[in-house]
């Protein structure tokens, strides 16, 4: 049960994006599109959870003042990692998502979880709330990514629902329309929350 | 192959070497020290930020605690007691007891009781009314009706009652925080301690002019007549400025002044009703 | 296990130990990415090749400098056989309205357009992808830039004949660019 | 070329109903409320008690500190009670009841209507003449006379100006006084200019009463110390600030008195009332009332006993309209709607002004439109609608900064709202909280 | 006493101005580009601008009511006038779901969510507009050829866009002229371009009726076209056969619409003259700078809300003169 | 004219935080108030130049040259680390009163991926070393020039009726939008 909230909490109470409002750059940068939100928070989630378990791994070996430069480290490399595999087997997604990959080095979930959760807790532990929270990163990513593809291109996951050569409403795959739909996507939820509450 | 395997762990060795040595140099050189137990205390705060602590927010009053390293006057009325002695446990001191307490109105002056003499059309807000004059009915220190304790209260505690005319609390809701208290510039707002089931016998009203005066504008004002006074064992009830007052540390609910009061100034709230006839005036102590 | 103390030796050895780790497994995916990398890099222009002239079987490079442009073009030359089967060259153009974008483009051995492919582009989502689109591109299938007045394609707006793309002229004319620069380059120094 | 102030103003409907209408002296009342504080600072302390006998002119309640002033009987007759009563600030004050008997004046008053012109006593006795005689300013603020005719160490006095504009709609109280007394108000001038120690003097008069400059002109023709300066019609020319930056060119630096600018202001009826302090040995027991509203039969200018309820004057001047439905004391930008016709008229007291109920109410508050009219019609250069919305969320700190303090509840920006806000009534709460913070402050 | 007198602080009297009156009286000054719109372009005017008022008002309303729960406030006529001034920045030809979608932008974005009227810190029909160009770039700059009454539109460019196609070709601006309309004929509004655009002398006459009844002030109108037509005299003199003359910038797109009814937009532009005039030159250099080098032939919109955005900063920096900022200039010492 | 390009597209057309969407955490935090976004303008041009400088020599010196450019990413972000906090005690004890003005943000600047990101950005556009300052002065300018404009509209904001679900985060980033919007008319300019 408490494994069970544990994984749950990203979801929806402290989803990352929606409540907590980490890593706003490559959640507006890179959801134009439902499939690159998808692989940007799956690549997010690779790293969490790896790092997630690593560091509870190798808390207890980290002296204090020094905590932070090798959190940075494993999280930087496995961000590498990623973003080496990516290249190599989804060449066209990581040019994609472009500088966004290595940039998760400084989404704050990332850092945020290994401090606030894995250097305190222990490895399964971490390990639930690294898939958790990345399954809510990824997913917020998703919805987000969806609508505005939705009104955007009209189109799904790649498949168009509109006319072939009519368009959408284009601003919401450029820029204004990621901060847009992010704002009044908070505002709903800050609503349902409430009022479910 | 292996010379980038190498060459990796060099380089990457090298910035680790380096960033620790200039780490340590700054943990070193600069501390700057911060009570640990700031962050604990506010951590055990309600986290309102509502100010009713007198300090500005929670962290502020943590702040506060921890630097004096003792309570007295110190009292987070949100959180009660239990908050309070977590805090003590923190610092490892005693805390100090407070009783609850709730806040009530000192008026009830309703358009019934209390004849409009003019109409008020100016900004809506207590504040303004009463810079600008008396009020618009003859009592100069009733209710202007304009709410301003309604907007000040966080706790959606204090409404106003649109058919009275005055404001009500909601002892459910009122924490104590006092922001009313101090929003009503006719000082109408009282914290009194907070009796079982939420009894409550107080004097409605702050009119402090002469009984004549007093009555004139209002048939339920206080005209300081001191038959309460007399009729209280308790020693609870004062007279000054033609206006009593009931102070609820003494007063031990035994409902007695209620019935003497010439005017019905003095109110009794959640008791249960009484039991004799109208012409019977002795009432029955309550339970407590 | 006792949190370790904050001391200098400490530090250095447990930053040591983590960046070597790190570094190994880093140093490790690296060298294990490395070919991939490399090919899909490949996998991509031989794509896209094969996209713009289906039928060969060798292909052998040349890289020419363009008369005008920054940057050198490279030319592969396609033989099915030994009979020359066209050639792809790989263009890009500077007047794409958010810069340099790249195609490429196949050329019949008669010097007729069979096919082009969009490479790499940062055009607006919406409007100057449509590059890529068939409905755009289509229409250069199979055109002669020799036949035209010139020598030179030009959307219509301009007086020429490529339909431009509504509300991405830019884009289309930028695209007529490229194609016009991968014809010139290829005439100096397609031939073998 | 005209002169006027340079920043804001607006032109509200003069209404001058009563500008043609000789001054008429009011009947004696039964019985008069006289307050004890009707200034600008601490009440005087009364001096008499139950049952005391008095005279018009004989002193009752005496200053009681720096900054307060002499009060007098304006009746002969008894004592009555000292007792709290109604009162224009809207709460009960404490002042004498008289019960009027017969018109008895003190002996010393010269009662006698010729104008006397020499002036035989020195500056500080004229000073202690206006002193004793409770001289307070008429102009609105009733800040006693003698205070500010004594300028703080340091500073001295370059330019007497007399306020003469009259910028309030409907009001005519100065108005007539200049066409009835203007020999009175020269010597008044004179008087002034002597207890100052000043060589020059100015008054300024708004250009829409032609026959009253006129008037003045020629009394003051062929000396060249007094002036008179015709100024623009535009709300609020009356304001010091604003009078003086007209008359002078001159600004007086944000949080300074007129004084630092080398300049004391002072209203008509101020002036007149130093002349008959100081001619005629009378103390200021009586000041012209305008009784005026756009429904009131009769619109005049009454010369009344302080004390006197303001019914007596609405009776004069033809009874309470059927449509009225406030009552102002005062003009209708600046004065005080009052609840009870039974307050007297006090020293301050330059009008009484009864609106229709119809324009009695204010209109439904829209949100601001930023259309920036308030800003542009501010005299002080303020942003009305700014201060208005930071006392609103109680930001003192930037109602300070903002100089919120500044302010002299001219009304043009409330006046010129189009959303109706209302500016003002914020502005003054917040004038009113910034100003106690700056107190604790400075303590 | 039995009558009960008003009591309200001072002042007692009022100017008489409403919201209301204001707005409405703006709408009353765009009747006449609003007339010349019908005769150029037909019925088609008619239904853009009902369409767009039709669709503004109600949506104000129904977030009023049904999103914020509040009493819906709809009288005041400002969400008329976004409506009409959205119609009026469009080509006639626009479908009507587009610009239902352009009005929903402008209340439902621009201005409701930051507390209605007076709060919007962005001129809402023109963050509608830009939305639409943005979104439906094909069907936002295709123009129906004037007096084309209901008929077919055949679609045709517009004097700013026929030149920028031009310049871009490398034509030079002399030769371009001889495509453009004469002076005379933008002066009337004998052009193509968005509904309520075209007639110089129409707007100008609204313009200055506005004036006139005190609505606006000139420093925002004149400040803009003061400095759009400065900033476009000096490359005009610069370089003649790249840029063109002054007058024809002015008269051209929407730069007198721009300036006279949507910069003057009093929620969105400054609170002072200093700070109007400053917000008025920053329009025009940005509008001709569009012009000049960017990719949209038109540049006002765009320029207005950059303007927009920095009105904040110059309110809170350009503080209007306060009376009494001197040193103590006492003679006194 | 390269120079002059890359400025105006740095500030205007391609803006870090509107169009690029780089440091978007400090831009919805520290924009409350026009004093703290000047300070971290200031703050962010200051780090931002000095960390490019810095990896840019480090890329082209080390990494290159050993072949191990894939270890870009954690170099950087090591690099960046620990140059902000030396600035941070440099500061400290050369000036204390920069480090009153500055100081306070170093530590929000560690975590900001537009430092990062336009490190790794002149990499990627194959810029040499002028044109990187350039381009990294040119981008912090853009984003301090973002950040104020909308600190100020915030300040605003705060004194206004917004609703109540709109309040705070939402009506930022709706602002944002519509700032993005109007940015995008610079679209072409270069
Ligand atoms: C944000 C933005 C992005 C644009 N993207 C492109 C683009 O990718 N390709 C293009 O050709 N035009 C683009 N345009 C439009 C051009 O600015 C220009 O209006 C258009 O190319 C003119 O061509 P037209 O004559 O077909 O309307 C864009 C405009 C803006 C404002
Ligand atoms: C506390 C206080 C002190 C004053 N001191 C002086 C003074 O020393 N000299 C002076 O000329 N006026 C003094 N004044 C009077 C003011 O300058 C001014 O005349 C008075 O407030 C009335 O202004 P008003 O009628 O324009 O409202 C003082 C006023 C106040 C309230
Ligand atoms: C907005 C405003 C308008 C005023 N209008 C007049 C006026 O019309 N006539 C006048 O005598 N005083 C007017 N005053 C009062 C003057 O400022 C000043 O206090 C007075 O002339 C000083 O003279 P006193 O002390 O003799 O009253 C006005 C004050 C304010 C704030
Ligand atoms: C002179 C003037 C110009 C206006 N211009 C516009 C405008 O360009 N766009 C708009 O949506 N509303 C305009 N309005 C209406 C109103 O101010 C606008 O709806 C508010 O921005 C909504 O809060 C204007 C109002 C006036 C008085
Ligand atoms: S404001 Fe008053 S009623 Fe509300 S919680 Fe505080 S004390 Fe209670
Ligand atoms: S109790 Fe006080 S604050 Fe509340 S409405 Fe009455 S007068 Fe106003
Ligand atoms: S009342 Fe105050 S803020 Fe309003 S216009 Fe007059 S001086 Fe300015
Ligand atoms: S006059 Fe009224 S609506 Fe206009 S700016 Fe001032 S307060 Fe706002
Ligand atoms: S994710 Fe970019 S600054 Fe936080």
């Amino acid at each position: 049960m408490n494994q069970l909230n544990n994984f749950s909490k990203g979801f929806f109470r402290e989803n990352p994006i929606l409540v907590l409002l980490l890593g706003t750059c490559p959640t507006l940068a890179v959801t134009s599109s439902a499939i690159n939100g998808l692989g940007m928070g799956l690549a997010t989630t690779f790293v969490l959870f790896m790092s997630n378990v690593f560091i509870s791994l190798v808390k207890d070996f980290v002296p204090d003042k020094v905590r932070i430069p090798a959190f940075v480290v494993v999280i930087a490399s496995f961000v590498t990692i990623v973003d080496l595999l990516m290249q190599a087997y989804t060449p066209a997604l990581s040019k994609q998502l472009g500088i966004f990959i290595p940039l998760i080095v400084v989404n704050c979930i990332v850092l945020g979880r290994a401090e606030a959760f894995a250097a305190k807790n222990n490895v399964f532990s971490s390990f639930i709330d690294g898939l958790g929270m990345g399954l809510g990163f990824a997913m917020a990513l998703v919805i987000i990514g969806g609508i505005r593809e939705i009104l955007g291109a009209g189109s799904i996951f790649g498949y168009k629902f509109i006319a072939e050569g009519a368009d959408g409403i284009l601003v919401f795959i450029l820029a204004p329309g990621a901060f847009i739909t992010l704002g009044f996507l908070i505002a709903i939820l800050k609503k349902v929350n409430k009022s479910s509450k | 192959m292996s010379t980038i395997i190498i060459y990796t762990i060099l380089t990457l060795s090298m910035i680790g070497i380096l960033s620790a040595i200039i780490l340590y140099f700054v943990a070193q050189k600069f501390k700057v020290y911060e009570d640990p137990r700031i962050d604990r205390v506010e951590a055990t705060l309600p986290g309102a930020n509502c100010g009713g602590c007198g300090y500005a927010g929670c962290r502020a009053f943590a702040d506060v605690c921890v630097s004096r390293g003792e309570l007295a006057n110190l009292f987070c009325p949100v959180g009660g007691n239990d908050c309070m002695s977590s805090v003590a446990g923190i610092l490892g001191i005693e805390t100090t007891k407070q009783d609850p307490k709730v806040a009530v109105v000192r008026c009830n002056g309703t358009c019934e009781y209390r004849p409009k003499t003019n109409i008020y059309d100016g900004t809506m807000s207590c504040a303004i009314a009463s810079s600008l004059y008396a009020g618009d009915t003859g009592c100069q220190y009733g209710c202007l009706g304009c709410g301003d304790c309604e907007v000040s209260c966080e706790f959606d505690a204090l409404h106003m009652n649109p058919l009275t005319g005055l404001p009500e609390i909601d002892d459910e809701k009122c924490i104590a925080c006092g922001a009313c208290v101090k929003a009503c510039p006719k000082t109408l707002i009282e914290m009194r301690k907070k009796a079982p089931k939420d009894r409550k016998i107080y004097v409605s009203c702050r009119n402090m002019d002469k009984g004549a005066v007093a009555r004139k504008s209002c048939s339920v004002a206080c005209i300081g007549c001191g038959l309460c006074q007399k009729e209280c064992k308790y020693d609870a009830i004062t007279i000054a400025s033609n206006l009593a007052f009931i102070d609820s540390d003494k007063c031990k609910l035994c409902r007695k002044c209620v019935s003497v009061c010439p005017t019905n100034a003095i109110i009794e709230l959640n008791f249960p009703p009484r039991k004799i006839v109208a012409a019977e005036i002795k009432p029955e102590t309550s339970e407590n | 296990m006792a949190k370790k103390e904050s001391n200098f030796k400490n530090m250095t050895i447990a930053l040591f130990v983590i960046t070597a780790v790190a570094g190994l497994a880093m140093a490790t995916v690296y060298s294990v990415t490395k070919e991939p990398i490399a090919a899909s890099q490949k996998a991509k222009i031989n794509n896209a090749i094969k996209l713009v002239i289906p039928e060969f079987d060798s292909i052998s490079d040349t890289v020419v400098m363009p008369e005008d442009g920054k940057d050198s073009i490279r030319i592969h030359h396609l033989l099915k056989g030994t009979e020359n089967s066209g050639n792809a060259v790989e263009t890009y153009t500077d007047k794409g309205f958010a810069g340099r974008f790249t195609l490429m483009v196949g050329f019949m051995p008669d010097g007729s357009i069979s096919n082009i492919e969009v490479l790499e582009h940062k055009e607006t989502p919406g409007l100057g992808t449509k590059i890529a689109a068939p409905r755009f591109k289509d229409q250069f299938k199979g055109l002669k830039i020799a036949d035209i007045p010139g020598e030179k394609l030009k959307v219509k707006k301009d007086g020429g004949t490529v339909d431009a793309i509504t509300a991405a002229t830019i884009s289309s004319r930028a695209f007529c660019d490229a194609v016009n620069r991968a014809y010139a380059t290829d005439k100096k120094g397609g031939k073998q | 070329m005209i002169k006027t102030f340079k920043i804001g103003g607006v032109h509200p409907a003069e209404n001058k109903l009563s500008a043609e209408k000789a001054i008429e002296v009011l009947a004696l009342p039964k019985s008069v409320f006289i307050p004890v504080g009707q200034h600008i600072g601490a009440p005087a302390e009364a001096v008499v008690q139950k049952g005391d006998q008095v005279k018009a002119g004989q002193l009752i309640a005496r200053s009681s500190g720096f900054v307060s002033a002499n009060i007098h009987s304006s009746v002969s007759g008894t004592v009555k009670k000292i007792d709290i009563g109604p009162d224009t600030s809207g709460y009960p004050k404490k002042g004498v009841y008289i019960d009027v008997e017969d018109d008895i004046w003190d002996e010393q008053i010269d009662r006698s209507s010729e104008v006397k012109t020499e002036i035989s006593l020195d500056s500080a006795a004229i000073l202690a003449k206006i002193q004793d005689a409770g001289i307070v300013g008429l102009g609105g603020a009733t800040f006693p006379t003698h205070v500010k005719l004594v300028p703080p160490k340091g500073m001295k006095a370059e330019v007497l100006l007399i306020n003469g504009v009259e910028c309030e709609p409907y009001l005519t109280s100065d108005h007539r006084m200049m066409l009835e007394h203007g020999a009175e108000l020269v010597v008044g001038v004179q008087l002034l200019m002597k207890a100052l120690n000043v060589t020059r003097a100015a008054i300024g008069i708004e250009n829409n009463k032609p026959d009253a400059i006129e008037k003045m002109k020629d009394l003051l023709a062929g000396q060249n110390t007094i002036s008179v300066m015709p100024l623009q019609v535009k709300y609020p020319q009356g304001g010091e600030k604003q009078l003086i930056k007209a008359v002078t060119g001159r600004e007086v630096p944000s949080g300074a008195l007129p004084i630092s600018v080398g300049v004391v202001v002072t209203n008509i009826a101020t002036t007149f009332a130093v002349y008959e302090a100081v001619q005629k040995n009378k103390p200021l027991f009586e000041r012209i009332v305008t009784v005026t509203g756009k429904s009131v039969q009769n619109p005049s200018n009454f010369k009344v006993r302080i004390g006197t309820a303001i019914s007596q004057l609405i009776e004069a001047a033809g009874g309470l309209p059927e449509n009225c439905g406030k009552i102002i004391n005062g003009g209708p930008m600046m004065g005080k709607a009052v609840a009870n016709i039974e307050i007297p008229v006090t020293k301050g007291t330059s009008g009484i002004l009864m609106m229709p109920e119809k324009e009695a109410k204010r209109r439904a508050v829209m949100p601001c439109i930023r259309c920036s009219r308030c800003v542009s019609v501010c005299p002080m250069g303020l942003e009305p609608f700014l201060l208005m919305t930071v006392s609103e969320k109680q930001i003192w700190e930037t109602a300070e900064n903002e100089r919120i303090m500044d302010c002299i509840e001219c009304g043009s920006c409330s006046y010129t709202c189009p959303a109706n806000r209302p500016l003002l009534d914020y502005i003054r709460l917040g004038k009113g909280k910034v100003g106690a913070l700056i107190r604790t402050r400075k303590q | 006493m039995t009558k009960l007198f008003t009591i309200s602080p001072s002042p007692h009297i009022h100017s008489g101005d409403s919201v209301n009156k204001i707005m409405y009286s703006v709408i009353l000054a765009l009747l006449p580009a609003f007339i010349w719109a019908v005769v150029m372009f037909g019925l088609d005017s008619v239904r853009v601008t009902l369409v767009a008022v039709a669709a503004c008002v109600a949506f104000e309303y129904l977030i009023q009511k049904y999103i914020l729960q509040k009493t819906p406030q709809i009288t005041d006529g400002s969400a008329a006038l976004t409506g009409v001034l959205l119609a009026f920045n469009v080509p006639a030809s626009i479908p009507s779901w587009m610009l239902i979608v352009g009005a929903l932008v402008a209340i439902g974005i621009a201005k409701m969510p930051f507390g209605g009227l007076g709060n919007n810190p962005f001129n809402p029909a023109l963050v509608g507009r830009v939305f639409m160009l943005i979104s439906f770039p094909v069907q936002m700059t295709s123009w129906p050829a004037i007096h084309s009454a209901g008929v077919d539109a055949i679609t045709t460019a517009t004097p700013l866009a026929i030149l920028k196609e031009g310049i871009k070709n490398g034509q030079p601006v002399a030769e371009l002229y001889k495509s453009l309309p004469a002076n005379m004929d933008l002066f009337l509004g004998n052009m193509s371009g968005s509904l309520g655009e075209i007639s110089v002398i129409a707007l100008l006459i609204g313009g200055i009726f506005l004036l006139v009844r005190k609505i606006i002030t000139w420093h925002i109108p004149v400040s803009v076209l003061v400095s759009s037509a400065i900033f476009s005299g000096i490359f005009w003199v610069i370089d003649p056969g790249k840029y063109t003359d002054p007058i024809f910038q002015l008269m051209t797109g929407g730069l007198i619409l721009g300036a006279f009814f949507m910069a003057t937009d009093m929620v969105t532009s400054p609170m002072n003259a200093k700070a109007q005039l400053l917000f008025g030159a920053g329009i025009g250099m940005l509008t001709i700078t569009i012009r000049f080098w960017g990719a949209y032939p038109e540049g006002v919109s765009f320029a207005i809300l950059i303007m927009n955005a920095l009105v904040p900063l110059l309110n809170r920096f350009i503080k209007p003169k306060r009376f009494g900022e001197v040193k103590i200039q006492s003679i006194n010492g | 004219m390269e120079y002059v390009i890359i400025i105006i597209s740095a500030i205007f057309v391609n803006n870090i935080v509107l169009a690029q969407f780089l440091g978007i955490c400090p831009f919805l935090g520290v924009s409350t108030k026009t004093e703290t976004a000047i300070g971290m303008g200031a703050s962010v041009l200051f780090v931002m130049t000095l960390a490019t400088i810095v990896t840019f020599l480090v890329h082209q010196y080390i990494l290159v040259p050993l072949n191990l450019a894939f270890l870009q990413t954690i170099s950087f972000i090591l690099i960046i680390a620990a140059l902000v906090q030396m600035l941070e005690i440099i500061l400290k004890k050369v000036s204390p009163a920069l480090y009153q003005a500055l100081g306070i943000y170093l530590p929000l600047i560690t975590t900001n991926c537009a430092v990062l990101g336009v490190a790794i950005l002149v990499i990627k556009k194959d810029f040499n070393l002028a044109e990187s300052v350039v381009f990294t002065v040119a981008t912090a300018i853009g984003f301090a020039l973002a950040l104020v404009i909308f600190s100020g509209i915030r300040e605003q904001l705060a004194l206004a009726d917004v609703p109540k679900g709109m309040k705070g985060i939402p009506i930022a980033l709706v602002t944002a939008g519509i700032l993005a919007l109007a940015f995008m008319g610079f679209a072409g300019l270069v």
